[in-house]
């Protein structure tokens, strides 16, 4: 196999890998932020 | 300085009733040589290789004994009774120099013992002590903060060796590359890399230990 | 130290463990001649307030002041002035009575002690075992060798944590009159849960209380 | 972060695969047909060496105002540092056996990614023995910034002692490989565009951990007041 196409899966699955734990974490971070206004806490959000 | 010094007395002293530390220390150093002697058998070793058992053996040998000095405080709960009348760094200072003298003790025990059994031969005896002298103060010093560190952890024995590996390893490769070289060459100034990186490590090493023992120390 | 007047101050000291809030807004002051005891229920932090107010633990927020005759002492000379008992506090069990003396006081400075150290070990019922290694002690002994090494100094602040701990009836008289000695011209602090011992302080702080 | 900057950056990751497979020419005498892992292998390296610094930075913060939120950005700096030298070296590594032979040859590139290794799997241990909370956070941001000093050393005192097989084309200006003008900009595009997506990972775990935390010190007053 041509040496080149290896490099870029690797970078493909590694980049696939980042992206899918930023969704993870923005999902995380958007239920947080709910949780926190259903408490009125959004003052101390500063 | 009058702390320091009674620090390490009042460790002394202790240690002298108990012989607990250099007890660990010298009964490893012993088996471990005998270990490497009985495994390595009539092969000699080269100086490269020699010198880096040498070391081993001094680092792992340390580590059985180093941390024994804060732990013994922790254990006993007699490190609120000192903490009351001592300042942190004269507590530092004077557990780093328990240190320094297990270090030397088990140096002048493994060092001979060493040499007749491996066959090391070492051509500039300079070198090699100076070597020794200045790596003291490298080990001690770091064995001693990362020792404070462990000691207020809940598990102690092998987190030591973990945490202070990481950081002793500028010490360990410096003075292997050191120690090869006082077995190949008689002139000071081909060490001179090795011995400045080991000294200056051993002073930043106990600047930040004593700046940093504060956070340790103190709840 | 003669006619020094010592002041002792806590400035609204809060102590959180993590986020576990322990101490809040502690504040008094107390000076030379009187005593002032901390009273609460199991866990609410007397020891915590105890540590705190001999530098053995540092407070979230607030402060400790030290004064002689309103000169403020420095953090780090603060261990010359005070004594602290407390059944956190050990001894080194190796070495003997007179070892643990010997370092406990030429740590705080102090030359000639020895006749201050045999009129204590007289009054403690200790002497004749000097030279005994501190692990053959009973508790009540090493508790009693602990206000040895906490009174050679004459501290100006003196704490005791339970005064009452391991000790027999002859041993709380004894410590009873040091104490009483203590808050004629000197600061005790006691933290307790004895009503008794209440009644020797002058200030009573609780904690742990709503 | 903004819409705009996701295009950006979207568009930057895109154009640098590009840049790097077909733009830039191949460097002919020691990388060959590897030049292309090159623009790849060397931004998460340097990644990990960020984050531990960026560690090492909390950890002061957290000894010097006892926030413990400070702590956090410390741990969550140190989970993606590890996370990042983990990478670094399986992919060094196998690059290791097709161009030198063999998977590890302790180069002094690789001494100092198994060091920073061990640090960052020494300073997880060290917290995983420590329970109360306060402590842990004390005795972690003394261990990093401990383990921070001794960076020099490794930077400085091993190369001198073990000579290298990488090669050397940015550090070392006279040195053996010489970069082209295309290669140097897909390199550095690349290294910035990275930098900028890893650290906004890493602002992300960090609004998740303040909010976790806000949260975590609501419902505890709550109780207390109770």
């Amino acid at each position: 196999m041509n040496p080149e196409y290896v490099v870029m899966i690797v970078n493909l699955v590694i980049w696939t890998g980042i992206f899918l734990y930023l969704w993870r974490t923005d999902k995380a971070i958007k239920k947080l932020k709910q949780e926190i206004e259903e408490l009125h806490l959004t003052e101390k959000l500063d | 300085m009058k702390q320091i010094w009674l620090i390490f007395l009042k460790d002394i002293q202790q240690e002298f009733k108990t012989r607990y530390a250099i007890n660990a220390i010298m009964l490893f150093a012993i088996v471990t040589l005998s270990a490497v002697s009985f495994s390595i058998g009539a092969y000699t070793a080269t100086t490269r290789v020699l010198a880096a058992l040498f070391w081993i053996i001094l680092f792992f040998s340390s580590m059985s004994g180093l941390s024994h000095i804060f732990i013994r405080e922790e254990e006993t709960q007699t490190a609120d009774t000192l903490k009351l009348v001592a300042r942190p760094s004269s507590i530092y200072l004077g557990k780093f120099f328990f240190n320094l003298v297990l270090l030397v003790l088990l140096e002048v025990i493994l060092i001979p013992l060493f040499i007749a059994i491996m066959n090391f031969k070492v051509v500039s005896f300079q070198i090699f002590l100076l070597t020794m002298f200045i790596g003291n103060f490298g080990l001690a010093g770091g064995g001693t903060m990362v020792a404070a560190i462990i000691s207020k952890a809940s598990t102690k024995g092998a987190l030591f060796t973990v945490l202070s590996f990481p950081i002793l390893l500028p010490v360990l490769i410096s003075g292997i590359s050191a120690t090869r070289k006082a077995a190949e060459s008689v002139k000071l100034m081909d060490a001179q890399n090795e011995l400045q990186a080991l000294l200056a490590y051993g002073i930043i090493i106990i600047v930040a230990s004593i700046l940093l023992f504060d956070f340790v120390w103190n709840e | 130290m003669l006619n020094a007047k010592m002041e002792l101050i806590a400035e609204k000291i809060v102590k959180r463990f993590g986020h576990f809030l322990v101490l809040k807004n502690i504040s008094f002051k107390v000076s030379s001649g009187s005593a002032i005891a901390i009273t609460g229920p199991n866990g609410s932090g007397k020891t915590t307030l105890v540590k705190i107010l001999c530098n053995l633990m540092a407070p979230t927020r607030g402060q400790v002041v030290y004064q002689n005759n309103s000169q403020k002492i420095n953090r780090e000379d603060i261990f010359q002035y005070i004594g602290l008992v407390g059944p956190y506090l050990q001894l080194y069990q190796e070495l003997s009575a007179q070892e643990n003396i010997d370092f406990f006081a030429r740590m705080r400075n102090l030359k000639n002690y020895s006749a201050r150290v045999k009129q204590l070990m007289e009054l403690f019922n200790l002497s004749g075992r000097e030279h005994d290694a501190v692990k053959t002690y009973s508790s009540g002994m090493q508790q009693r060798l602990k206000y040895v090494c906490a009174l050679i100094h004459e501290p100006e602040v003196l704490f005791v944590d339970e005064p009452r701990s391991n000790l027999d009836q002859a041993g709380i008289e004894v410590v009873y009159s040091i104490l009483q000695e203590q808050k004629k011209d000197k600061i005790l602090v006691i933290s307790t849960n004895d009503q008794e011992d209440l009644t020797l302080a002058d200030q009573i702080i609780r904690v742990g209380v709503a | 972060m903004s819409k705009l900057w996701k295009i950006i950056l979207y568009t930057g990751l895109a154009l640098i695969i590009v840049g790097a497979f077909v733009w830039a020419p191949l460097e002919p005498k020691i990388l060959k047909e590897y030049t292309r892992i090159f623009y790849f292998h060397v931004p998460v390296a340097w990644i990990c060496v960020l984050f531990f610094l960026i560690a090492a930075y909390y950890s002061f913060q957290f000894l010097r105002t006892k926030d413990l939120l400070y702590d956090a950005y410390a741990k969550i700096s140190n989970e993606l540092g590890i996370l990042f030298a983990i990478l670094a070296t399986v992919t060094g590594s196998i690059w290791a056996k097709v161009t030198w032979g063999s998977f590890w040859n302790w180069d002094p590139r690789e001494t100092s990614i198994f060091i920073l290794l061990l640090i960052y799997g020494a300073y997880f241990s060290l917290r995983s023995a420590v329970e109360q909370e306060d402590r842990r956070a004390r005795l972690a941001a003394v261990y990093s910034l401990l383990a921070f000093v001794t960076v020099p050393f490794f930077v400085f005192v091993v190369p001198r002692i073990y000579f290298s097989l990488h090669p050397d084309p940015v550090i070392n200006t006279q040195g053996k490989i010489h970069l082209e003008l295309r290669q140097r900009v897909v390199f550095f595009s690349s290294l910035i565009f990275h930098t900028v997506l890893y650290l906004w990972l890493f602002q992300m775990r960090k609004t998740q951990v303040k909010l976790q935390m806000i949260l975590r010190l609501y419902k505890e007053n709550k109780m207390l007041e109770e």
